[in-house]
């Protein structure tokens, strides 16, 4: 027999066997990202060179994506720091975190990237990307109920960023319109540092009893493995084909695309499979198939189970004949799906999938010989103890660095910048932000996804939270999700901790009691000792802050390497806070409904402008410091703002962030269509610009004004009586009024003339 | 006696069960119909929901039409059987032929998502008959293949006989020919509607609760029978 | 196997919105000179067996009764 | 009056979810021995001017720039 011979028309195979005996054969490990050092590693723990298939294995999930090398050691800290709760009924490290709500339900949610792929090819890269953490959550046995997208672009007039832009929305909106998932809420930012490196992060939730758990793990020998959904192809296998090619077959192996297509239609009925899988209680372990495909949903679930598992290759289903084992191993095809079912069940598990068109095949059964093992053709072409490559990656301590150009930045205080002071230049200046691109209004990008599907969106965008009635309510959940690299690039421990502030206020804005955290962690080069400290230092100020207001990280994602030659973006930690509703009805909505209601504005003003959308819209200034976080005052202003929402106090409440009181003003005054009149004690400019935290507009009844005021004494949150709502006109006492027809014209206008 | 509605389950679906939902509020009891099945289960009423059929690969309804179900419902339909289509509901009966006309692509080739105003111009309809002629409510509208259209004599003879349901008003977030979001058969008992009633079916989770009559409609044909 | 193409287009009267946005968007894109841009679809279906009359039929009654809506669209069918 | 023709199918290796949802359809319609479905897009471009190398040319260059997308899809090109 030949080794690597094309005597007959099958191609050799890279068997165990043959791995033992022939040791010196160069495997192309370099190419699959992996150094000389984890190459040796493998060599060591295996007693022997490993097989080809054996290497497209460790490869993957030894990476970055996959093992979370660099980012492992800080990530402990939201474990090491996490405030005790309750509610926890799965933590960090399983698909997603689940928390109890409540009334005997369960929700479960988390929030994913998907950059790189949303660049090459934005609306794939954006579907998959829902698609994907839409798996995630129906692996732990919930049934998804809605999604969330935080969408970070280039310069709105930089040439790409319009193919960039369309293409991400209608992929986010065509998965998940077509897949019947509400998209209750998300972000679109704008900013050159996101050129080449657009941000996209896809957020699902999903609702469970807590005793339909499911977990990744594949326990109990002689359970049956099942490979369900969709075919594999060759998607994602750019890497696999390096392998493929270098070591066998050069002529009939190019290098393969590295796109991954959605079919949202099979991962509806993958869903609707799953619940009734579900419901009979078919499974005893169940995996999505992410990236790393098969490689790392065998090793995972056998990992975590009774440690070992036998896998036969030919039969799983191919879209395309020609793949090599490797490259089945490292497909990224998506909508599918791996479980573990007992030998009885099976029969029942496939009839199911028949019913939903959905194709299942068992591939392999579970056993307790610690190895997992494939065969390929007849041979044995994988043999590894599966932890190893599941739980045993490669863990870096990289070097970090505290930027050398930050103390610079942080002295080009914004204080210099010369300011609006007459009534004009504020008018102006009120009128210039609402239109710019990242405070205008995002109804072009949000009137393309669905947010009545399911029948339970309580609120959506543009209110504060998206919140979703749960069951028959009337018990409900709030979800927000936010990030700032400008302040983040100032002071990274600052900026996440002020990105978990804004999810955290806008949750209890809306009534609901902020409950727990899942986080996406966007930034350059690991390798970068700059990034690193700026990674280091946001992680360790969100796991300060998560302790300090007592919500646990559940879970979470990072995606390095979003930089364009040498130059990262600015670090974007993208925080979702999870609140929960005892009483959906009771929600409160940002918009001014009722004429003659009082508006009392909550929380403190301090002239802070380092970061602020204005010094960046006016002066495309970025310097000085972010406002100081006050988690503090933030506990203290949610708990009069659910207090205030319980006690059915509220008319509206809107939190005050980018932009400041102006923009929060505007907003409430355009979505409910009634004008507004307030007064300005002090400087009217950081009145109506800062972006102090903690704070909150509010719209009460004049009765009920005395009962709020006694709500926020208790709790010690400053509160001033600012003006009321009526008219048809943006007043500010003794500066400007501004009709709301010419504002609605440069916010609603902004984006459709852009990108329409 | 209460009228059974039955809603069917496409592969695709995705408002099945919110139309059950309006059922139910309309004091209906709503009956789940699988697309694979052979009889209609002896329901009063059949909605059509909304949702992606088969993805609405091909062409939205394309592929539903050739349900096995589909073929008991067009009998049913032609017996004057209460039949509501809604959004891809509506797309399957053009394509089944049981509505004139097709649905075609947004002509904004997005996908929208709005409260929308509609004005009822056939209140006589199994499906309008709680609302008066010219009424005005507020329902949502998602689709991305919405536009209503038809050719000229086809257009002229719904408008003259008064099978125009139901009008967009302010805005036509799709292109639809004369602003139409939903029309019937002559008999008026087969109702093709783009808009989502059944997402207007409680303020808390709707624009409005006035999609309601849609349903309550057909059970007050149902109890008047 | 045989192999057809069934090519299917919108008819004429009927709006191409599809079409008309390619048509909008070329000049932006510094292509002068386009007076009609029409966009349709096409299909390509292998069978078992010869390319036949009998196929062809075969694929005719696929083009009528899935491929093409005939309320708007018209379709052409050519073994390839 | 220069009339060109621009196909454009998915590569090979990409999903095709359409042309395989049409496949499975076919068998419950009664159409058997179907093997393969593609979908894919034909636009039909009208140009000024004589039906020469430039206008192909140009039309090229329209496809590859805007009627194709070339990270997963591939286009042929013919006058008629
Ligand atoms: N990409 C998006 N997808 C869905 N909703 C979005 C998206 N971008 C913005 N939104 C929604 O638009 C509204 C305004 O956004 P933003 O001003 O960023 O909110 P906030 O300042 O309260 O965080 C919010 O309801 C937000 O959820
Ligand atoms: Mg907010």
């Amino acid at each position: 027999m030949t080794i690597y011979g094309t005597e007959s028309a099958r191609p050799a195979v890279d068997t165990v066997a043959r791995a033992a005996e022939t040791p010196d054969v160069a495997l192309p490990y370099a190419e699959l990202g992996m150094n000389d050092e984890e190459f040796a590693r493998v060599q060591r723990i295996l007693g022997r060179r490993p097989t080809s298939a054996e290497l497209a294995i460790y490869s993957v999930m030894w990476s970055e994506h996959c093992s979370y090398k660099s980012s492992r050691v800080h990530l402990r800290k939201f474990g090491d720091k996490a405030p005790h709760s309750d509610a926890l009924l799965v933590g960090m490290g399983e698909n997603a975190g689940v928390v109890d709500v409540g009334n005997g339900w369960a929700v479960t949610f988390k929030i994913e990237s998907h950059n790189h792929p949303s660049y090459v090819e934005p609306y794939q890269g954006a579907a998959t990307g829902v698609g994907g953490i839409v798996r995630d959550i129906l692996s732990m046995g919930a049934r998804p109920v809605a999604v969330m997208d935080s969408l970070r672009f280039g310069a709105p007039d930089a040439s790409d960023t319009r193919r960039v832009l369309d293409g991400v929305v209608r992929g986010v909106g065509g998965y998940g319109n077509c897949l019947g998932l509400p998209n209750i809420g998300g972000e679109v930012v704008f900013d050159p540092c996101y050129g080449a490196n657009p941000l996209v992060n896809a957020l699902c939730v999903g609702v469970l009893k807590p005793e339909g758990i499911k977990r990744a793990t594949a326990p109990g020998p002689g359970n049956q493995v099942i490979l369900f959904g969709a075919g594999t192809g060759p998607d994602g296998i750019g890497g696999a084909s390096v392998l493929a090619s270098a070591t066998f077959d050069e002529a009939s192996h190019q290098k393969r695309p590295s796109v991954q297509v959605g079919d949202p239609f099979m991962e509806k009925l993958l869903t609707e499979c799953c619940m009734e899988i579900f419901a009979e209680d078919l499974v005893v372990g169940i995996q999505d198939l992410g990236a790393a495909g098969v490689s790392c949903a065998t090793t995972e679930l056998a990992a975590a189970g009774t440690g070992g598992m036998d896998v036969n290759l030919d039969l799983v289903p191919l879209r395309d004949p020609t793949l090599r084992p490797e490259e089945i191993l490292m497909s990224e095809s998506q909508e599918r799906m791996m479980a573990v079912v007992e030998p009885a069940k099976v029969a029942r598990f496939l009839e199911l999938c028949k019913r939903w068109d959905v194709p299942a095949t068992v591939i392999g059964t579970v056993t307790d010989t610690g190895r997992l093992r494939m065969t390929w053709r007849g041979e044995t072409i994988v043999d590894i103890p599966p932890g190893t490559a599941a739980d045993e990656g490669p863990v870096y301590e990289r070097p970090y660095e505290r930027p050398a150009d930050l103390d610079a930045l942080q002295a080009d205080s914004p204080d210099k910048l010369p300011r609006p002071s007459t009534p004009e230049q504020l008018r102006d200046t009120v009128m210039w932000l609402a239109g710019s691109p990242n405070l205008a209004d995002k109804s072009f990008v949000t009137s393309q996804y669905d947010k009545y599907v399911q029948g339970n969106t309580v609120l959506a965008m543009p209110d504060d939270a998206g919140v979703i009635r749960i069951g028959d309510g009337p018990q409900g959940i709030a979800l927000a999700t936010d990030g700032n690299g400008r302040y983040t690039r100032l002071d990274p421990y600052a900026g996440a901790q002020l990105a978990l502030s804004e999810a955290y206020r806008n949750v209890a804005t809306t009534g609901a009691r902020p409950l727990a955290v899942t986080n996406c962690l966007n930034f350059g080069s690991p390798e970068d000792p700059g990034v690193m400290w700026q990674f280091a230092r946001a992680v360790e100020g969100l796991a300060d802050a998560c302790q300090a207001l007592g919500v646990p990280v559940t879970g979470g994602n990072v995606s390095f390497y979003n930089q364009t030659g040498t130059t990262p973006i600015n670090p974007t930690p993208v925080i979702g806070v999870l609140g929960v509703h005892d009483d959906v009805t009771r929600r409160v909505q940002i918009s001014f409904n009722v004429e003659g209601m009082s508006l009392l504005l909550l929380g403190e003003t301090r002239p802070e402008f380092g970061g602020s959308e204005w010094a960046n819209v006016v002066f495309r200034h970025l310097g000085g410091l972010p406002p100081r976080p006050d988690l503090a005052a933030e506990a203290a202003l949610a708990s009069v703002l659910v207090g205030a929402a319980r006690e059915g106090l509220l008319d509206a409440a809107h939190d005050l962030s980018d932009g400041g009181l102006s923009q929060a003003l505007l907003e409430s005054c355009l979505r409910g269509g009634l004008g507004c009149t307030v007064t300005l004690p002090g400087d009217p400019f950081v009145e109506l610009f800062s972006e102090s935290v903690a704070r909150a507009v509010v719209a009460v009844h004049p009765e009920r004004e005395a009962r709020v005021a006694a709500l926020c004494e208790a709790a010690r949150v400053p509160v001033r009586r600012l003006g009321v709502v009526g008219g048809d006109s943006f007043t500010v006492e003794g500066q400007f009024s501004i009709p709301l027809t010419e504002l609605r014209e440069v916010y609603q206008g902004a984006l459709p003339s852009l990108f329409g | 006696m209460t009228a059974r509605v039955g809603v069917i389950t496409f592969p695709g679906s995705l408002d099945d069960r919110d139309a059950a939902r309006a059922v139910r509020l309309a004091d209906a009891e709503p009956v789940p119909l699988w697309h694979a099945a052979t009889d209609l289960s002896e329901v009063d009423a059949v909605i059509l929901p909304g949702g992606f059929s088969y993805g609405d690969y091909l062409r939205a309804g394309a592929i539903a039409r050739f349900a096995p179900l589909m073929e008991r419902l067009a009998d049913a339909a032609r017996g004057g059987m209460p039949v509501l289509g809604i959004c891809n509901g509506f797309q399957v009966l053009c394509e089944s032929h049981l509505l004139p006309g097709a649905l075609t692509r947004n002509a904004s080739l997005h996908f929208v998502c709005r409260a929308q105003r509609l004005r009822i111009e056939n209140a006589k309809t199994d499906w309008t008959r709680a609302y008066e002629e010219g009424q005005e409510v507020v329902i949502p509208v998602k689709n991305i293949d919405g536009c209503f259209i038809a050719d000229p004599e086809t257009l002229e003879e719904l408008e003259s006989s008064g099978r125009v349901v139901a009008r967009y008003v302010d805005v036509n977030p799709n292109g639809s020919l004369n602003d139409i979001a939903g029309i019937c058969n002559e008999a008026g008992n087969v109702v093709g509607l783009m808009p989502h009633p059944e997402h207007a079916v409680e303020s808390l989770t709707g624009p409005s609760s006035e999609g309601l009559g849609f349903f309550v409609s057909v059970v007050q044909r149902m109890v008047s029978a | 196997m045989a192999r057809f193409v069934v090519e299917v287009m919108l008819k004429p009267e009927i709006l191409d919105s599809q079409g008309q946005a390619v048509a909008r968007a070329l000049p932006r894109l510094g292509f002068e000179g386009v007076t009609g841009v029409r966009q349709g679809k096409r299909f390509e279906i292998e069978l078992e067996g010869p390319a036949d009359e009998a196929a062809t039929e075969r694929v005719r009654k696929m083009a009528e009764t899935l491929l093409a809506n005939p309320v708007i669209e018209t379709f052409e069918l050519r073994a390839e």
